[in-house]
């Protein structure tokens, strides 16, 4: 299987702050890629070249071998690390808009059955990730915790080609967090996602992933630590499926296939 | 005074208003050519000449006693200044319009088609004094037309307005929109000479207690007409020194004199302000303004005191707040100043 | 405790905010009453009794041309001619503060025009708009739309540029184009920014009614004031004021209080 | 590509932002040629040769009052009173608004007031304001200083009164008195904001500092304008017109510019 | 040792809605106090009660005996959940606003030798969090971790008497965490700070803790969600001092007693 996405020798650099440096990279159709390494190494900033935010300053991102057009699509998913939902939505709003947007490309907005339905989908994903008792508050009025797991089912109802997840399970306690594991593993392996996950957890980073991913940096100079970038330290490709997380016993049905 | 706080104490600063108007055009020029210098020295006085470019302002500025004087049409004289009882005293009859103020059509040649159309014109000034006076003497009445008020300043730009049809004006915009295609002047103050008057008025207690301004006052004001109706040189130069104070090309404001009747003789003026008729024209000025509502609460039109030289008054003699003085003008005319 | 944290109660609040604008009151009436001992028929600060007599007048005299009482008859004229104004510069605001806002070719092609248009002091424009447009009741009602709209439209454009890219990203993920963008995400962001520059534009919008009511026009609370002004009647400009004063703090107050209605999630507690 | 996301080069924001006011450019020139062969003596759409003779008049002739080239002089008056008036509007804005908007008690003190300020129009108070300030500078500083404070007072109260209500309680957690937050939180936040505010407020502070001038004044870019608007002589109002907006552009740009240059932090991109 | 912190009967309610009820706590002087509990709990509104920010609906709060007044001082230090720093200073100038405000209550800033010690107090805290290379930039320009860690060197500058930190380690890395650890120990010991922490970590609740304190709804009634708040569950008073995190190898120098 040929690369879903390549990046070739690709930098980043804010004016003389080199922040990634000679990063190669191939990421193929249906893995889950794991992320991992210090703050500030720049892994956010490698999912912002996926996404088409940002550009490289040296270097190419091939996405299915064409050149990544610096704009995002549907086929690409995100959780902010800094869980970004719209304020102006309610929760149910929140999910059900990406539902409507391609359902709806010149209304805006789905009526009668349609929008029932849609809303029905939402609703069932909303309980999956444990906001169904929430879904008229609006985003101020949850706790960070819940924003972050707004933000997840959002990026989650589009079932994306690829998804890609900014420390999506750091606001979460123990049980939820296991929840979202088994929500993420189920979604990825029956819509053959590619997910690419930047994590703190280690030990999240091995159970889910098929491969992990350390950034850093290779050489640091104390007098100019500007000078190097991080890079690709270490990538080991994990055999086998991964294990999957433990079904908690409170566990909400899967969402999967209500479309 | 109206002013609030009287200054019936001497003093030797005094600050005169004025706006743009061919027959106001000598004050500035007085004050640019030296001449104001001359008589300040004379009486040993302050005189400030103030340009304020809205007209109306300059009578308010008067009127709360921030100027001393200022120059007026006789109509406002009386409606504003004296009717809010202000006491005050007409120093110089300057001239009249004999054709400053006009009635202009499109479309038509004679006042008649005016009927039923809308004017535009300055409400509540000589404009509307004039359109009164012209629809009185073509038989007909002020509801025969109806009035939209508009600014002096934007008429010119008004009446080039196709929906415009009617407007009354007075110099230097009469002359800019009678120059429009197709407009018509059916009536103008040439009609009604001697009614139409521009007057220089000081506070009554401010000169009451300074004669030597109003002495002052006539001594420029003299010395200026007399230069700029020279036909030399001269005054050639200083017609041209006024029109371009006033924006204009000096053929405009030859043209503007021309429809300005000027006393340049003091001793016309005080035959002017001694003769019957300016009884007669301000009985007709004072009934218009009371019918038009503009002597607040009061119950008649001789609720208003007028006097005029010789001790003459008009309505109520106990309440003179307008007077017409002629000693300063006799006194330039005996050459005493 | 600390000045920042002091919030007030209802009541206090109430007297806070009334005690400044009393004491104007009996500033004013103190200097009023000065003035009329020394003349009695001062104009320029008038008694209260005196603009109640003036009002009542104005109150119970029909107008000659539309036959209603002159007080309502100028407040309704201006009212709609306001209305009309910023109906249409809050429309315009809208479309084009979002278009120039969210879409950079758009913000290239007419933000420099905007900039242009909102910098041109429109009356001494008006002998153009009069030639273009005549002058009846759309000169006016176009003076106020083009005098306030410029500010709105770079007020809302402004706002809906600095929407977090995150935003924008996140809906391009879930499938939005460029107006789905613009409708599901920078409209209803922008509508409580609207209703503000709503309210931050009614100064204006009266000074410009006001404006094109005194240029040329037989009805009006600007006509009135400028009529009357030529005789110094403050006994009339100063109720006509307050009144109109009046008007546009219950506007301003609607407004806020719509906007909190109708855009909970703006007002709510930032946690 | 999405339009939202279709930048445009330096060069193409050139010519798509002249685009447009080229084209009004265009179109007036036929116009004007329109009216002229219609009526060779045609005032209200001068051609640019006629406007040109105009400038150049004004342009080498001296002001009989100051001695000075009547162009200059009226350019040098009004920027005077235009940098006054937005001055003390300016300083104003900023003590005002901050403790407005940081400082409940004062909020329920001044916010009513400043309201009602804000929508009294000054313009129906001309005559106060000159008898109250004479008919020298100070009315004209005066009267744009309170036709744009309000509404930049209000803006910048309402900016500091959004700021998150997180920064105010971690301010007073190391230590932050009320004069502390505001001084060294909520000022310097409020900066950027003011200097939009500024920007906004340039358009009216141009149309107060001209109805000032043409109601009381002998020199200044408003006065010239209704001088000579009495002769409806545009062929020099369109270029003054022309060069109030050129002054302003350059103001507005300079402003941003230094925005960007000065507060970096508020221009950054997001993340 | 009397409590310095009592919490008697406390609920906080949104309208209809339950978060927090019956909550006792008394909290001692010198204690670690971690908090654990699920997602939407209402760990985050029980600091914001303490920080004085939102005021209970019924009860009271005592600090040392009084009631707290509803605003706070430099007795309480803050870590929010959503790292906020002041985006319009640098790196620098957030940490050393904290040491200004008291010197200059008029100046509100230090000029000249005053100014030269804050900074270098400041900068000495900054390499202790592993900022010490990006003392100019602005939060903007940094990562999450980043921003999160000058959080806890703004607060950690001010030695509060009582320090509330919601979920402060939540961006950080393994590495980092562990230095974060020995760094908040440390002072913690040293200037007999009491500490409030919600985290999700359990291992790091009960390392760091002398005591641990779980909220969470007690009933829940699945057709009223909202009609039962949460409170604490379990408190679970550790014995003995807490184990000190290993001091890692690449540990800053401690920054203590520079003042
Ligand atoms: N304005 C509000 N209106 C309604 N509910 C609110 C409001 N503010 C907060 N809540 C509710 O209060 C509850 C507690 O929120 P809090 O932030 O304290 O949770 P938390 O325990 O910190 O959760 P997390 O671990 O996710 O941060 C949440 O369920 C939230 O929905
Ligand atoms: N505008 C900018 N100017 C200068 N440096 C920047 C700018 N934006 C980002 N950086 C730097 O880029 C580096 C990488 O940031 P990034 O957010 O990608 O880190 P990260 O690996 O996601 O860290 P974390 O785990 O803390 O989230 C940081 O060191 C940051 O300081
Ligand atoms: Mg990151
Ligand atoms: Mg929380």
């Amino acid at each position: 299987m040929s690369a879903l996405l390549s990046l070739k020798n690709v930098w980043v650099e804010y004016g003389d702050k080199v922040v990634l440096e000679k990063v190669n990279l191939e990421v193929a159709e249906g893995a889950f890629l794991s992320i991992i390494g210090p703050s500030g190494a720049g892994k956010s900033s490698l999912l912002r070249l996926i996404l088409g935010q940002e550009t490289p300053t040296r270097g190419t991102i091939l996405l299915d071998g064409q050149p990544l057009k610096p704009e995002c699509g549907p086929d690409r998913g995100v959780v902010f690390q800094r869980y970004s939902v719209f304020p102006h939505m309610t929760v149910l709003g929140n999910v059900t808009f990406g539902l409507e947007c391609p359902a709806a490309p010149f209304a805006a907005r789905l009526f009668g059955t349609a929008r029932r339905k849609a809303e029905a989908e939402a609703t069932a994903m909303l309980e999956a990730v444990g906001l169904g008792d929430s879904l008229h508050l609006y985003p101020a009025q949850m706790s960070g915790g819940m924003q972050q797991r707004l933000a997840i089912a959002q990026a989650l109802i589009k079932r994306p080609r690829i998804l890609l997840l900014d420390e999506p399970f750091g606001a979460l306690d123990p049980g939820i967090r296991a929840d979202m594991h088994g929500l993420i593993t189920r979604l990825w392996r029956d819509y053959s996602l590619t997910v690419v996950m930047v994590t703190h957890d280690i030990k999240e980073a091995f159970t889910l992933g098929t491969r992990v991913l350390a950034l850093d940096k290779r050489r640091h100079d104390p007098h100019a630590p500007h000078r190097y970038g991080a890079t690709a330290v270490y990538d080991l490709p994990l055999r086998g499926p991964p294990v999957p997380a433990p079904e908690p016993e409170t566990a909400p049905e899967p969402v999967a296939a209500t479309n | 005074s109206g002013g609030g706080s009287a200054p019936t104490e001497k003093k030797t600063e005094f600050s005169i208003g004025w706006s743009i108007y061919a027959g106001w055009m000598p004050w500035p020029y007085a004050q640019q050519a030296g001449i104001v210098k001359k008589w300040e020295d004379k009486y040993h006085l302050k005189i400030k000449i103030v340009q304020v470019n809205d007209y109306v302002e300059s009578i308010n500025q008067y009127t709360a006693g921030k100027l001393d004087g200022v120059t007026l049409a006789n109509m406002d004289a009386l409606t504003i200044p004296a009717a809010g009882g202000k006491d005050t005293t007409a120093v110089i009859l300057g001239d009249y319009s004999n054709g400053n103020d006009g009635v202009l059509l499109k479309g038509a040649a004679n006042l008649s088609a005016i009927k039923g159309r809308s004017v535009n014109l300055v409400e509540l000034s000589v404009s509307h004094y004039l359109l009164a006076r012209a629809l009185e003497k073509a038989g007909m009445g002020m509801t025969d037309v109806k009035t939209v008020n508009t600014a002096d300043a934007d008429i010119v730009g008004a009446f080039a307005s196709p929906d415009v049809t009617a407007a009354v004006a007075w110099n230097p915009q009469l002359s800019v929109m009678r120059a429009q295609p197709g407009a018509t002047q059916v009536f103008s103050s040439a009609d009604i000479p001697g009614e139409i008057l521009d007057l220089l008025v000081v506070d009554t207690a401010t000169l009451k207690a300074n004669p030597d301004l109003g002495k002052a006052l006539a001594g420029i004001w003299y010395d200026t007409v007399q230069l700029m109706m020279k036909q030399d040189a001269d005054g050639k130069a200083a017609r041209a020194a006024m029109a371009k104070l006033a924006g204009a090309a000096p053929e405009t404001f030859d043209s503007q004199l021309k429809t300005t009747f000027l006393y340049t003789d003091p001793k016309a003026a005080v035959a002017a302000a001694q003769s019957p008729a300016l009884v007669t024209t301000m009985t007709r000025v004072r009934d218009f303004s009371f019918s038009k509502g503009l002597f607040k609460g009061a119950t008649s039109a001789d609720a208003v005191g007028i006097a005029f030289p010789g001790g003459k008054t008009l309505g109520d003699a106990s309440h003179v707040t307008l007077r017409f003085d002629d000693s300063f003008m006799k006194l330039a005319a005996d050459g005493k100043i | 405790m600390r000045w920042v944290n002091w919030h007030l109660s209802k009541r206090d609040r109430l007297i806070a905010g009334g005690a400044p604008i009393l004491l104007l009151v009996v500033i004013y009436l103190i200097m009023a009453a000065a003035r009329h001992s020394a003349n009695p028929s001062d104009k320029i600060l008038p008694l209260p009794g005196g603009m109640f007599t003036a009002m009542a007048n104005l109150l119970t005299t029909p107008d000659p041309l539309s036959g209603n009482l002159v007080f309502w008859a100028d407040t309704l004229a201006s009212l709609q001619r306001l209305g009309l104004g910023l109906g249409i510069a809050t429309l315009f605001a809208l479309v084009l503060g979002l278009l120039i806002g969210a879409l950079p070719p758009i913000r290239a092609t007419l933000s420099p025009l905007v900039t242009g248009i909102a910098v041109i002091p429109p009356i001494a424009l008006l002998p153009v708009l009069f030639i273009a447009l005549g002058l009846g009741e759309t000169s006016k009602v176009v003076l106020i739309a083009i005098g306030v709209a410029p500010v709105m439209i770079r007020d809302i454009a402004a706002h809906v540029g600095s929407l977090p890219r995150e935003q924008i990203i996140k809906a391009e993920t879930l499938g939005a184009n460029s107006w789905q963008i613009i409708a599901r995400v920078a409209l209803p962001q922008a509508m409580p920014r609207l209703l503000q520059a709503i309210r931050l534009a009614l100064g204006p919008a009266w000074v410009f009614l006001i404006s094109a009511e005194a240029v040329a026009s037989d009805i009006g609370l600007g006509y009135r004031i400028f009529l009357v002004r030529r005789y110094l009647s403050m006994d009339v400009i100063i109720p006509y004021v307050a009144w109109i004063a009046l008007l546009a703090i219950l506007m301003d107050v609607a407004l806020a209080a719509l906007s909190r209605k109708a855009f909970p999630w703006a007002h709510g507690e930032s946690r």
